[in-house]
């Protein structure tokens, strides 16, 4: 269902390579599925023919992956991004945690990514091949060789159902055509919990967050987490914790980790793509964004280059503490 | 509760002396509360001492396994564990458990051979428990270099030990070095691995190295090259450990586990490993 | 006399120029406090990360009151205003998840204000008093 | 691990009445790190600070906790009996159990049970204390004024007084300044030029000032204490040193047509010009973008006509490069532009002016020689209206115009009307007003003074539309007080616009790391208490730059401004406040959020080389925290995500002791 | 063997936590299985795997080992345990059952791990056939028959009942106190399905992934090989594969201070983790590319060289469906594994 074929993307890659504008191409790797696509970096033109791919399963966002990349590369990586990944890019930018000139952004236009254990649940176990049908995918499996077609809107992961945007907000050259900012219903599930009542809420997060494991997939996979040494890595810092020992150290972990990243987050979704327990982290980030939003005005982090971020900002007459709650209990 | 020795569970032990070694080096003694030894030990061996709240780290046992009465620890400031050992005052309880890894060949490969131990710097902590074995037992040994270098004259640790008690043994010769000139030394002046070279040992010897690692790595090239087999040189290595009973898994070296199946090395045993250290 | 009243325990982090000297005047002039508060002095109410408040809660506090000078008066220009956001939105993200927004406050008291400092302690730790022990925020391993 | 004495203050009975102060000193000698524990009735008497001096020898002390009254009252002293017993004075800790605890509570039980929580707490801080130094660092005992207006000129004659040199730097081709526009000044009536030019010649002729005029500050660098700036010297192709003034170039140049700025454009001037008879320094300036010669090689006149050979057209922009020990901002004002506000038709008719512009009509060397002649036909004007805050006390939405007050509007308005009624009793005077604010020494005398003697008619209105109808301007506005609408003929209408801060204000502060408010005012470093300093040290501001003032309060704060530079520039060396930010470059992600958050511009970035982990070298951009200009607020702290920044002496770890210490 | 109607599984369940705690995989509300405490209203989810593996019965996630009081210069230890329950877990597959043999070799070597071992002795293991393998199962790759799950119990499952075996002493203890409500019967059925199953299995796409190239003394030949870095490059460096990884053993100890004690605890850590070999003066795994390599180096290499040649995988397919970047195991046998895995 993506709009640009692969084909156009490997001959994009194979050109920028081969007429030197890069020296390297950062992009997906087939793996042993239909559905399982590594982040790699591709070094010859044979290579990305070979095993380049991109289809409905290319989710991971590359922007954190420049800031190690960059670092010892002679000439210009190539790097494809889709319109959310390139508000990472720019957040990352706008903190200076690469230079923008060792990179070259092709921008390619994204339909939304398919979640593969939301397939799952309706095919079942034993996948050998789900592939864009029309408006859906049509998986096979072990059970049952007869395909079966699933709509997209069945499977596309929360993230894309609640695509913010399809605009590309930064990129040396564009694939296809620009889309917009869209207006979406991504707060509606914060909406939801905001109205239950406080030991719902309680309850909610403590069933969700104890599942946590503290693989740090989140932390490590968040491009707005590139810290050179992360505060819970730290043992000076006061904060440091490794495993989850009781209901507080994950509520721990993951207040600190939202309010590290809020007002930098742009909300791409990763951390809630990679969590190996579903928890649904973006939910926390939604509620900084959201709040910054109503009580700060509209703010979405990475839209632009060297914006000045909420919490490192301020207005006279911002909204007193005390204030908050009058205020959401009055939206 | 069951009466299973308890690998983890330390017993508890009191600093009964702190001596100042070097600027950075202090050595410990460590009793239980009622004044015994915690547990015997073999020469290179460890122990892991720890101070609740602090943390846990491996020790070499300085002292040797004929000392009935305590153990010695020779530490380095280096760490968590250490800068707090290093304000320690006696009377001072910490944890201790142990004793850990394989020993050297004290008892087997080494009786009835001429050694060569070979030191740099904090790295005479874990053959002090060797050498003072050996003198003890000085019967069971041939001859016996020591090496011993550091950075300056004050860096030597032992020193008192050294000057007073080794030199003054029958059939042990000791060769200082230290690396840059100083006032007051009138001993040699030059690396560890070209002082061996001049020394120009025979062959025969067992030789037992301890230092950095890039001192240990100079040392056995040239021992190589003055026609040292692998098989005749020892070491030991020092690695992160947690649990020092080869199940926490940090501490390996290819298959090895340093607090486990080592610390003490052959060298050839180490060239079988894969270079990871 | 009841032996084992509950008696919630209540950080008040309280900036050098405003608050910490608007409890001195409390004090000078004598106005009583529940002896559950107890102050830490930092330079200025920017200076609390929130980490110091989740630390706070974790080890058993029952309440966690911020007190600096009121906008436009902090010593440092605008560290105050930092604050604010920084508060409203840890204490959005806390009632979020299901913590009781009563446990944690954000208050401005200046040098001169005494009484208002007096005041707000007594209807904060009163308040935190009425909701109990912080059972959703505790860890259990700091229990005694 | 310190070691640490204890030693508790009864103060008489302050503490000793609610606080069992022998278990306070009992109970907290088993607190880790504790080695010795006292009591004593007065901690601060000479013999409890003996108490203190002989426990750091006896017991070998790192580390001191007081138990006694306020840190604010006695944290000094402590510190100091500290530093005599030959300990860092900040390894001191005060616990706060007199106005927190002994005096608050009533209860012995609960006052012993909090005092000995508050001294674990201070104990467990102190634990984490490590010696501080404040840092040193030298002053250049010169200043630089920017701007060379009332403000500017009165910081430099004041400094200069002192004996430090000082600079001046005005981008215009004199200094003077907007008040050198004015014709009298309220509430005296005393003419402007009168009362001005006499500094400007101080100013000129004082041994410790350098002007630089028609030039502009390029760069600023450094800190308090040590600026280094560029300033660029515009070519004025003319040789000042040289230039007599003598003017005879501006008489024979043939470019006749040029907009005088100096008269707001309301008559011409040439080419080569000076901007007015008492301009410092008196010498010519030729309007590059004017002058044949320079634009196509085609004339010289002026040159010819130079006997002093003072004519340079080769003249090239000149870099000064200098180092300042202080800053004094005195960038000024301008009215607003009246674009937005057609209502008032100031760009169709030439008869709806601004008060400026009135001031310019009024005075003797202006375009009317003084004649109050209007100026699309220069008739004399019979009907005269005057409206009140055009721009200022705007709504906040209107998108046009400045919420604030301009301050200045109220009374030089009086002032115009009342000098009309004056000189030309003939002509009515309306004034349209919203409030008229005389908060001043003689101001609402003055104003009801041209109520009452001159017959100046105010009301309470605004203006709603002015259309200008052949010679007449239909003036459409309401009386509140009477509710009705009005509609007046008018020959001239005077604006008065509200004023703004100059435009160069907003790079410059970006220069200085200054901060500024939404309307490009310079934000002063405390409202109250340090009104003339900005945030940023040794950054001082003058005059309007900080908000719309009058003259007597400009050249007040002027003054203020001096002292507080004198007061800086008299040191030879500056100490520091040790409890500073500073980061572990090691953690640090370079990523901008301290410096965003900083007040005093202490932050800045280095790209350093850091071996890593695949032993390769790679640079990263660090912070730097300057210690001469760091106060130690603590907001980086907070918005460093990494904890590479900490504060000394209140540091994470510290405050994080005293958290577990009282929660224990 | 026994058999029980699966209309009767509650009865069974009920039972069994008469006499033990009985741990049943259960759903966690987020799409997977979790392992969960079986009383009134819990319902057995019939899942292939658990998200976490069912290591954490012996080897928790966190456990406290002991507890120190401080007093001025004196310690005290205490030693806090419980003493362990009984307890059953119920469910565990072929995979699974095999990972306790590989954690039991190193816990239950000398010197033995006394926290482990007591839960081990503690837990009864009904283990269950699998009957419908998923494409990232390669459990036979290592020997393992999904359909002949072993454990204390063995279980299978068909569409109608439940069939039981006990294999060990441990499981006819358990067998003999549910014997009342089973029934006696043969093992056609389960033979039966247990054809069905490996009929299955045959098709699984990696059926044919070969160990060949690793286990014992491949050190030299597989430590340098450029491949690594490839294979590492894009890897976050999380502990996600550890922590669903049945076999992963590594742990930290670490203290936690109280406020009125120091708890000693021990927590499972990552050779992912850029912390885990640093000390004080230097990291002797520097990179990702270095504590990658060592973690498959682990599982194929070094475990198996001291153990008999065993390898420290038991194919049941977590890594692969729960890496962020789907990179894991699979991928490094194939890449390292040159032609026999081509």
């Amino acid at each position: 269902m993506q709009k640009i074929t692969r084909d156009q993307i490997v001959s994009k890659a194979v050109s920028l390579l081969q007429d030197g504008t890069v020296s390297a191409v950062l992009g997906w790797r087939q793996g042993e599925f239909c559905y399982d696509v590594t982040p790699s970096v591709f070094n010859t033109a044979e290579d990305i023919e070979a095993n380049f791919v991109w289809n409905d399963f290319c989710g991971a966002n590359f922007s954190k992956y420049l800031v190690s990349k960059t670092k010892n590369i002679d000439g210009k990586l190539l790097v494809f991004l889709k319109p959310c990944d390139t508000y990472s890019f720019n957040q990352l930018l706008t903190e200076h945690r690469f230079n923008r000139e060792s990179v070259y952004v092709v921008g390619i236009p994204c339909e939304g990514m398919v979640d593969i254990s939301k397939v799952k649940a309706v095919s079942g176990e034993g996948i050998v091949c789900a592939e864009s049908k029309g408006a859906g995918l049509s998986v096979t499996t072990i059970y049952d060789e007869n395909p079966k077609e699933i709509p997209y809107a069945e499977v596309l992961s929360e993230r894309c159902l609640n695509c913010k945007s399809k605009k590309h907000v930064a990129y040396d050259e564009l694939l296809g055509d620009e889309g917009e900012v869209i207006d979406s219903a991504r707060f509606d599930e914060v909406e939801k919990l905001e109205s239950m009542t406080s030991e719902e809420r309680f309850a909610f997060w403590q069933g969700e967050l104890s599942r946590c494991i503290r693989c740090n997939a989140c932390r490590d996979v968040c491009p707005a987490c590139t810290c050179e040494k992360c505060v819970f890595d730290n043992p000076n810092s006061g904060a440091e914790s490794k495993a989850p020992t009781n209901s507080f150290e994950e509520q721990m972990f993951h207040v600190i980790r939202a309010f590290h990243v809020a007002g930098r987050c742009t909300d791409c979704g990763e951390c809630s793509r990679v969590c190996p327990q579903n928890i649904p982290l973006h939910l926390l980030n939604r509620k900084f964004i959201k709040d910054i939003n109503s009580f700060y005005g509209d703010y979405q982090a990475g839209a632009e280059v060297g914006m000045r971020a909420p919490l490192v900002d301020y207005d006279l007459g911002d909204l007193e503490a005390c204030d908050v709650f009058e205020r959401r209990d009055s939206e | 509760m069951n009466n299973r020795a308890e690998t983890l569970i330390p017993v508890l032990g009191v600093i009964t002396d702190v001596r100042i070694d070097t600027p950075d080096v202090k050595t410990f003694r460590v009793v239980t509360p009622d004044g015994k030894k915690a547990f015997d030990h073999k020469p290179g061996q460890c122990a892991m001492l720890s101070i609740p709240g602090v943390g846990e780290a491996m020790f070499s046992i300085t002292s040797s396994p004929t000392n009935q009465e305590y153990m010695e620890f020779s530490i380095k400031k280096c760490g968590c564990v250490t800068d707090w050992l290093h304000q320690a005052e006696e009377g001072q309880q910490l944890t201790i458990r142990g004793p850990y890894g394989r020993p050297f060949p004290v008892d087997d490969e080494f009786a009835g051979k001429n050694l060569l131990f070979i030191a740099g710097g904090i790295g005479l902590a874990p053959l002090r428990s060797v050498i003072n074995y050996c003198r003890h037992y000085r019967d069971r040994y041939g001859e016996i270099d020591i090496v011993y270098g550091s950075r300056s004259m004050d860096d030597l640790v032992d020193y008192n030990e050294i000057i007073d008690e080794w030199t003054k043994d029958t059939g042990i010769r000791v060769h200082l070095t230290i690396d840059r000139e100083q006032e007051g030394w009138n001993g040699h002046v030059g690396f560890v691995p070209s002082y061996v070279k001049e020394l120009d040992f025979s062959t025969d010897k067992t030789a037992i190295i301890c230092g950095p690692p890039i001192m240990i790595k100079f040392t056995l090239d040239a021992m190589i090259e003055m026609g040292f087999a692998k098989e005749q040189v020892y070491t030991t290595m020092e690695l992160r450990m947690k649990c020092g009973v080869g199940k926490c898994g940090r501490c390996n070296i290819g298959s090895k586990y340093v607090c486990k199946d080592g610390p003490v090395f052959r060298c050839d045993e180490l060239s079988e490993l894969p270079d990871e250290y | 006399m009841q032996v084992n009243e509950y008696r919630p325990l209540i950080v008040a982090f309280c900036c050098n120029w405003c608050s910490y000297a608007g409890a001195d005047l409390a004090g000078n002039n004598r106005l009583n406090y529940p002896a559950d508060v107890k102050i830490i002095r930092v330079p200025c109410s920017c200076r609390v990360n929130p980490m110091f408040i989740l630390r706070a809660f974790q080890r058993g506090a029952d309440g966690v009151i911020i007190c600096g000078c009121h906008p436009g008066d902090c010593h440092y220009t605008s560290g105050n205003y930092y604050t604010r956001r920084r508060m409203a939105l840890l204490f959005s993200m806390l009632d979020y998840l299901g913590i009781e927004r009563e446990r944690t406050r954000l208050e401005w008291v200046s040098a001169a204000e005494g009484a208002k400092f007096a005041a707000t302690m007594n209807d904060f730790a009163e308040t935190v008093a009425a909701l109990g022990e912080n059972k959703r925020l505790e860890d259990l391993r700091c229990k005694k | 691990m310190q070691r640490i004495g204890v030693f508790v203050c009864w103060c008489g009975t302050n503490i000793a009445g609610t606080v069992d102060v022998a278990a306070v000193s009992e109970a907290l000698k088993s607190e880790p790190g504790v080695v010795f524990s006292t009591n004593y009735q007065y901690m601060c008497s000479q013999a409890g600070q003996d108490i203190i001096k002989d426990a750091v020898k006896e017991h070998n002390l790192t580390g001191i906790v007081v138990c006694s009254c306020s840190p604010r009252m006695h944290e000094a002293t402590f510190r100091k009996t500290a530093a005599a017993a030959g300990l860092n004075p900040y390894m001191v800790e005060i616990a706060n159990i007199r106005e927190q605890c002994s005096w608050v509570h009533k209860d012995m039980l609960t006052g012993t049970e909090k005092a000995i929580i508050l001294g674990k707490a201070a104990v467990a801080k102190v634990n984490l204390n490590t010696p501080l130094t404040p840092g040193e660092s030298p002053v250049t005992k010169r200043a630089l004024v920017i701007g060379g207006g009332i403000a500017g000129i009165q910081t430099a004659l004041d400094i200069a007084d002192a004996g430090f040199p000082v600079d001046i730097v005005e981008k215009n081709p004199t200094i003077g300044g907007k008040m050198a526009q004015l014709d009298k000044t309220f509430p005296t009536l005393d003419c402007a030029a009168c009362i001005l030019t006499p500094k400007m010649v101080d100013v000129a002729q004082h041994e410790n000032i350098r002007i630089f005029s028609y030039s502009e500050v390029e760069e600023i660098g450094g800190f308090v204490g040590n600026f280094d700036v560029k300033i660029k010297k515009k070519a004025r192709f003319v040789k000042e040193d040289i230039c007599t003034g003598c003017g005879a170039c501006v008489e024979k140049c043939p470019m006749k047509k040029i907009p005088n700025e100096f008269n707001l454009g309301m008559d011409n001037r040439r080419a080569v010009y000076i901007p007015f008879a008492q301009a410092v320094p008196k010498v010519a300036t030729i309007d590059p973008s004017a002058c044949n010669m320079l634009k196509s090689g085609k004339c010289g006149i002026c040159s010819k006509v130079c006997t002093a050979g003072a004519i340079d057209y080769k003249q090239k922009d000149e870099l000064i490069e200098e180092k300042y020990g202080a800053i004094v901002v005195a960038t000024g004002f301008n009215p607003i532009s009246m674009d937005k506000f057609d209502e008032f038709a100031y760009n169709q008719s030439r008869d709806v002016i601004t008060s400026l512009e009135f001031e310019r009509l009024t005075n003797a060397a202006g375009p009317t020689q003084g004649k109050l002649l209007r100026p699309s036909d220069l008739e004399h004007p019979h009907t005269i209206v005057f409206v009140q805050c055009v721009g200022s006390r705007c709504d906040a939405c209107a998108e046009k115009g400045k919420e604030y007050c301009s301050k200045i509007c109220c009374m030089y308005t009086a002032k115009h009307a009342m000098l009309v009624r004056d000189k030309y009793p003939d002509t009515e005077v309306y004034v349209f007003y919203i409030d008229v604010r005389t908060p001043g020494k003689n101001f609402d005398e003055f104003y009801r003074r041209a109520v009452e003697e001159y017959g100046v008619r105010y009301i309470k209105g605004m203006v709603g539309k002015i259309t200008p109808e052949g010679d007449k301007l239909k003036v459409q506005a309401s009386d509140l007080l009477a509710d009705k609408q009005l509609h007046i003929d008018a020959d001239l209408v005077v604006l008065a616009a509200a004023i703004e801060p100059d435009k160069t204000a907003r790079p410059l502060a970006t220069m200085l790391t200054a901060s500024m408010d939404t309307n490009d005012f310079f934000t002063e470093a405390h409202p109250k208490l340090r009104p003339v300093e900005s945030p940023t040290a040794g950054v001082f501001l003058s005059g309007t730059c900080q908000g719309p003032k009058d003259i007597p309060e400009t050249v007040s704060q002027a003054s203020a401004a001096a002292a507080k530079v004198i007061g800086l520039l008299v040191k030879d060396k500056l100490t520091g406040n040790p409890c500073i930010a500073s980061p572990n470059e090691l953690m640090c992600n370079g990523c901008s959020s301290c410096e965003r958050v900083c007040p005093y511009g202490a932050i800045t970035y280095i790209d350093k080389e850091f071996p890593q982990p695949d032993r390769t070298v790679a640079v990263r951009r660090v912070a730097q925290v300057n210690p001469a200009v760091c106060q130690g607020c603590g907001a980086c702290t907070v918005a460093c995500m990494s904890g590479a920044m900490d504060l000394r002496g209140f540091m994470s770890s510290q405050i994080i002791a005293e958290v577990d210490a009282i929660c224990k | 063997m026994r058999r029980i109607s699966l209309y009767s599984l509650d009865s069974l369940f009920g039972e069994i936590s008469k006499s033990m705690t009985l741990y049943i995989p259960a759903s966690d509300n987020a799409g997977g299985a979790v392992y969960t405490k079986y009383e009134d209203g819990v319902e057995y989810l019939n899942t292939l795997n658990t998200v976490k593996s069912p290591k954490n019965f012996f080897f928790p996630h966190t456990e406290d080992l002991m507890e120190f009081k401080l007093q001025g210069k004196n310690i005290d230890i205490l030693d806090i345990r419980q003493e362990s329950e009984d307890f059953a877990v119920f469910g565990v597959r072929g995979c699974d059952v095999k990972s306790f043999d590989i954690l039991d070799r190193v816990f239950l070597s000398d010197p033995v791990d006394s926290y482990y071992a007591t839960r081990r002795e503690h837990g009864v293991i009904i283990s269950l056939a699998c009957t419908k393998p998923s494409e990232t199962c390669f459990c036979t790759t290592f020997g393992i028959d999904p359909t002949e799950p072993m454990g204390d119990i063995s279980a299978w499952m068909t569409e109608s009942h439940l069939y039981l075996q006990p294999v060990t002493e441990k499981g006819k203890a358990l067998m003999s106190k549910i014997e009342h409500i089973t029934e006696a019967c043969d093992d056609s059925e389960v033979l039966a399905q247990k054809d069905k199953t490996k009929n299955i299995l045959s098709k699984l796409p990696l059926k044919d992934l070969s160990t060949d190239a690793f286990g014992s003394g491949k050190t030299k030949e597989l430590f340098d090989s450029p491949q690594w870095a490839e294979l590492s490059q894009s890897c976050l460096g999380c502990g996600t594969c550890t922590f669903v990884c049945p076999t992963c053993q590594c742990y930290d100890i670490k203290d936690f201070n109280t406020g009125s004690g120091v708890i000693r605890y021990r927590c499972w850590d990552s050779c992912m983790f850029s912390e885990f070999t640093k000390m004080a003066h230097g990291n002797p795994r520097l990179t990702q590319t270095e504590r990658f390599r060592q973690r498959f180096m682990h599982k194929l290499v070094y475990y198996p060289e001291n153990n008999d040649g065993l390898f420290s995988c038991v194919g049941c397919g977590r890594c692969l469906s729960k890496c962020p970047i789907s990179m894991n195991i699979v991928k490094v046998m194939k890449s390292l594994g040159g032609d026999k895995n081509e």
